[in-house]
């Protein structure tokens, strides 16, 4: 049974959330993070049912992160961001591996690059990096301009060697 | 004195054209993949290169076996004729030919085990199961050979089909000689039955250790063994020859073969090869057997 | 990535005698095709060090000389030859397959005439090449100042390599 | 993650068998790019596998939040090598969206041909690299020396072999040169001709089909909820394409047709690219067909100053191993506030390593990946 967008917005207004209209077939979710897990569980209950990934966005100006769930309908054919905002301070949201079992690697992930904490989810080894003792690399605040001339002696022009 | 050199001779004579083997090879290989190829004396080139350079042993048993599958391999030769000519004058047995052949797999899997690797391990055991794997096809179709001639002796095998072509045993016993091709190129471990090479899979088995000196005397090894084992087939189903050129015309012949089958198959899996060869070649040389029976 | 090509049928560098081999220890000649981050030059350094002498380095691309396209990279090198010796290099991003072939005949020239003996340095300057090696693969605090905020927990080095 | 419950691994713990680690890759032969994973082997079967990433991890996403609009479009095809358009069309395409832009129709066209010719090139590496993970190395060279003639042909519209940087935000970068679209279907025809030969030698080949049959089973449930895209959903039985249900570019304007099979194996997933690539022939001959006259770019004025409002957007693209992603957040600025990616092979690469390994012997391990797809700088970026 496939719903039009406009459907699926009203269906979400109802249920009481903000949803912000964003392209033909996108639609972005604020949710709030203790809500994140039974929000998820009943979006994929109406047919959206392929996380696409899960990534994070640090918005240093406000002091949170933002981590937001790519979720799209093979029925529909919407696409929704699911966004939760967290405290920069206290960075921790509820795992979703339960869900979907692709979620460990996209956690462990941002996990890596964004020191965010996923609650639950009892593998957050590092994938990518091998002894990192920086903070995690893709946050605002890393400089990695100035991290490479430091540590592998990198020249802005490409230096004459 | 005179003996000794003949032996020496042989064993050189044997390099030399299991080399020259490999690099034509290599050039109709590439010919078959749409490529230019490299020189036709790159092997000696490569061999020459690997005994140049540094290399690193792991213990003396490592040393010992290499040593051993060149040796082995080289005994067999001494008993093989070609054209006529027996490097050691005493049997041409088949059987014993057999067993010898076993010694340089068993060299390799000394030398291998020793280096401790276990790509290379799991190679090796992959190539005695594949031993096991053709031995048995290959014994059923000398044993159809032996009944017809009465006589166990490689030389006398050959010399009975001299005369015409039609006296050959591979127009007279097709199925035998195709049940034998099968087995050679397991035997050779060309592809579908290179499951001991495998670089995909276990990064060249049981070479993935060797360097220098040793990947060199692997290669002697390999080179020897297309020699010797073509030297078989040739004198079992193509009649032998008259002189040493048309005995290594012949030879190249059966390589030729056994090249086209490499380059257009993939590989088995170690257990599908030996379920193949225990199925589809033991089917067809028992059949000849009973033809030649009844 | 252009080396497939320049080892297939168009170019075929086999009839130059150049075939790519198995492992380190039947190799001649160690081709860093392209950018090394931090992961992959431990793996290049135990490569180098597990080939037999002689041995030869050919660098691939500018990633490798300089750090190329990445060489405000965290996770990225910026030179190659700081850590093992470099015989040759090839510039670009991609170096074409005429490049490689052109580097490989060069390399054998250059081996002919004796030019070519890069890993002499190696054992020579060994302290050099350890120290660099070490600065970056070994670091222990961080190298902008900053330590991070939360800790990364389940931080555990794959130690048994 | 949990040890997957096998009972070789309880038989092993009875008797004391010792499971040693095989390190697959970075630098074994069977690995396809610079990845790997750790294998616990007893004997010839694995136990249990560690995916060992990261050695491709260049920091893209960093990396862009510090050039200028324009400029990442040189970083963005070298996010996957062997298909590299789809990277730099995602991209545009979220920049465009965010702009609230529409590009001129023969710029969807030549897009949509690039696109296509890239998922050939990729195409034909995989089947090749297939091949050649089972040791039959024929097929791969001359696939490989095919797949130049479509690098030539990206050679002399964009100038460079691998990375076009093509695609810029309001169009692609030139037109059609004179006589490229004649010799463009000189090498559709020459392709056509040579899937004959490809059919003879790898999928009509019986050992091929005897060892991919049955490997890595995927269920078409399985391969939704695990977010498996592109060719390997499809080859599960699922008919879902980005091409048609979020198409972009010119593909609204073409019959694209969704070719699935029920097999969800190893070797279904082989046949599928196969079929795929001839559907990929008969796609771009209709876009060449079809292509109106006009302009190939908006006026967006100075590229290099290029200002992207502030806002938000997901692009996808159907490369040649699934939905590329790009998820691109705008403050307004010269340069990206933050780009997130979405490579395909992640679900694959990694949880299906984790799901499909223990239980398969070694002989297996480089054929499954290659049937897979994967590739690896998309999983590290």
């Amino acid at each position: 049974m496939k719903m039009q967008k406009s459907d699926i917005v009203k269906l979400l207004l109802d249920r009481g959330y903000s949803v912000f209209d964003l392209y033909h077939n996108q639609i972005a979710l604020a949710v709030k993070k203790e809500n994140l897990l039974n929000d998820l569980i009943f979006l994929r209950s109406i047919g959206f049912e392929h996380l696409s990934f899960i990534t994070a966005v640090d918005f240093i100006d406000e002091g949170e992160f933002e981590v937001v769930y790519h979720i799209w309908s093979y029925t529909h054919k919407v696409h929704i961001l699911v966004k939760v905002r967290v405290d920069r301070n206290n960075p921790v949201v509820p795992t979703i591996i339960n869900l979907w079992e692709q979620a460990q690697f996209y956690e462990q992930e941002v996990h890596e690059f964004f020191g965010i904490k996923f609650e639950g989810n009892n593998d957050l080894s590092p994938l990518f990096l091998e002894n990192w003792v920086d903070i995690p690399p893709l946050r605002k605040d890393f400089d990695t301009r100035e991290f490479s001339i430091r540590l592998y002696d990198a020249e802005v022009d490409g230096g004459d060697r | 004195m005179m003996a000794v050199l003949r032996v020496f001779l042989f064993g050189i004579f044997a390099i030399f054209i299991g080399l020259l083997f490999m690099g034509i090879g290599r050039k109709v290989i590439a010919r078959i993949q749409l490529r230019y190829g490299p020189p036709f004396y790159q092997a000696f080139l490569d061999v020459g290169k690997l005994f140049a350079r540094k290399s690193i042993t792991h213990n003396f048993v490592m040393d010992l076996g290499m040593v051993m599958a060149l040796g082995g391999l080289l005994a067999t030769m001494l008993f093989v004729p070609i054209a006529g000519h027996v490097a050691v004058k005493t049997s041409t047995n088949l059987i014993v030919i057999m067993y010898l052949m076993a010694i340089g797999y068993l060299g390799m899997a000394m030398a291998v085990a020793a280096s401790g690797n276990p790509n290379a391990t799991i190679g090796v055991s992959r190539a005695l199961t594949m031993m096991l794997g053709y031995e048995v096809p290959f014994f059923t179709v000398i044993l159809g050979l032996i009944i017809v001639n009465g006589t166990s002796s490689l030389e006398l095998i050959s010399q009975s089909q001299a005369g015409s072509i039609l006296n050959w045993n591979m127009i007279k016993f097709p199925l035998a000689f195709i049940a034998a091709e099968i087995a050679l190129q397991a035997m050779m471990g060309e592809k579908p039955f290179d499951a001991m090479i495998a670089p995909a899979e276990i990064a060249s088995g049981p070479m993935v250790e060797l360097s220098g000196k040793y990947l060199g005397l692997a290669f002697l090894t390999h080179a020897v063994s297309i020699f010797v084992e073509t030297a078989i087939i040739v004198n079992l189903f193509m009649g032998g020859a008259s002189n040493i050129f048309t005995f290594v015309l012949k030879q190249f012949e059966i390589y030729l073969i056994t090249i086209f089958i490499e380059a257009v198959f993939p590989r088995f899996k170690i257990e599908q090869a030996v379920k193949f060869l225990w199925t589809v070649p033991i089917g067809i040389a028992v059949l000849q057997l009973l033809l030649i029976l009844l | 990535m252009e080396l497939p090509p320049a080892m297939t049928s168009r170019w075929d560098v086999e009839r130059f005698g150049v075939g790519p081999m198995a492992t380190p220890r039947q190799a001649d000649v160690l081709l860093v095709t392209g950018y090394v981050s931090l992961k992959t030059l431990k793996r290049i350094i135990r490569t180098y060090e597990q080939m037999p002498e002689p041995k030869w380095v050919l660098a691939f691309g500018s990633c490798t000389v300089n750090g190329g396209i990445y060489w405000d990279s965290y996770n990225t090198i910026t030179n190659l030859a700081e850590y093992i010796p470099v015989d040759i290099t090839v510039s670009g991003c991609m170096p074409r397959p005429e490049a490689v072939i052109d580097a490989l005949q060069t390399l054998m020239k250059m081996i002919q005439s004796g030019e070519a003996g890069a890993y002499k340095k190696y054992k020579e300057n060994y302290e050099y090449y350890k120290a660099n090696q070490d600065r970056v693969l070994k670091k222990t605090v961080p190298v902008l100042g900053q330590t991070p905020k939360n800790d990364l927990e389940g931080k555990d080095e794959d130690a048994k390599e | 993650m949990d040890a997957p419950s096998y009972t070789l691994s309880k038989i092993a713990e009875r008797d004391n068998l010792a499971v040693y680690e095989l390190f697959f890759g970075p630098n074994h032969p069977g690995m396809h790019g610079n990845f790997g994973y750790v294998l616990e082997m007893i004997g010839t079967e694995i136990v249990k596998v560690r995916p060992n990433a990261g050695h491709l991890h260049r920091g893209f996403e960093k990396l862009m939040e510090q050039k200028l609009w324009v400029q990442n479009i040189a970083l963005v095809p070298r996010i996957c090598v062997v298909d590299p358009d789809p990277n730099e069309v995602a991209y545009c395409t979220a920049i465009e969206k965010i702009m609230g832009v529409d590009i001129p129709d023969r710029a969807k066209f030549i897009r949509t041909i690039t696109l296509e010719m890239s998922r050939l090139t990729s195409f034909l590496m995989g089947m090749g690299a297939l091949g050649a993970a089972l040791g039959l190395y024929t097929p791969m060279y001359i696939m490989m020396a095919d797949r130049d003639l479509i690098l030539d042909l990206f050679e002399w519209l964009t100038g460079a072999r691998i990375y076009h940087i093509f695609n810029i935000p309001g169009g692609v970068r030139n037109d059609l040169p004179e006589g490229w679209v004649e010799r463009l279907n000189e090498v559709l025809d020459h392709l056509e001709k040579r899937l004959i030969e490809y059919d003879k030698l790898v999928f009509e080949n019986p050992i091929i089909h005897k060892r991919l049959k049955g490997l890595g089973y995927i269920s078409k449930e399985e391969a939704i909820r695990t977010g498996i895209t592109g060719p390997n959903l499809r080859a599960s039985g699922a008919a879902y394409d980005v091409r048609v249900d979020d198409p972009y570019a010119a593909y609204p304007y073409l019959d694209v047709k969704v070719i699935t099979q029920d097999g969800g194996d190893a070797l279904t997933r082989a046949v599928q690219v196969r079929l795929e690539f001839e559907e990929t022939i008969k796609l771009i001959r209709q876009a060449l067909k079809e292509m109106p006259d006009g302009d190939v770019r908006l006026n967006l004025g100075n590229l290099s100053m290029l200002k992207v409002p502030k806002g938000e957007a997901y692009a996808k693209v159907e490369s040649s191993k699934g939905e590329f992603g790009y998820y691109v957040v705008s403050d307004g600025g010269l340069k990206p506030y933050r780009v997130g990616v979405r490579g395909p092979s992640l679900p694959a690469g990694l949880l299906y390593a984790q799901k499909h390994l223990p239980k398969m012997k070694i002989d297996d391990v480089a054929a499954w990946m290659a049937s897979l797809a994967i590739c690896p700088p998309d999983i590290d970026k």
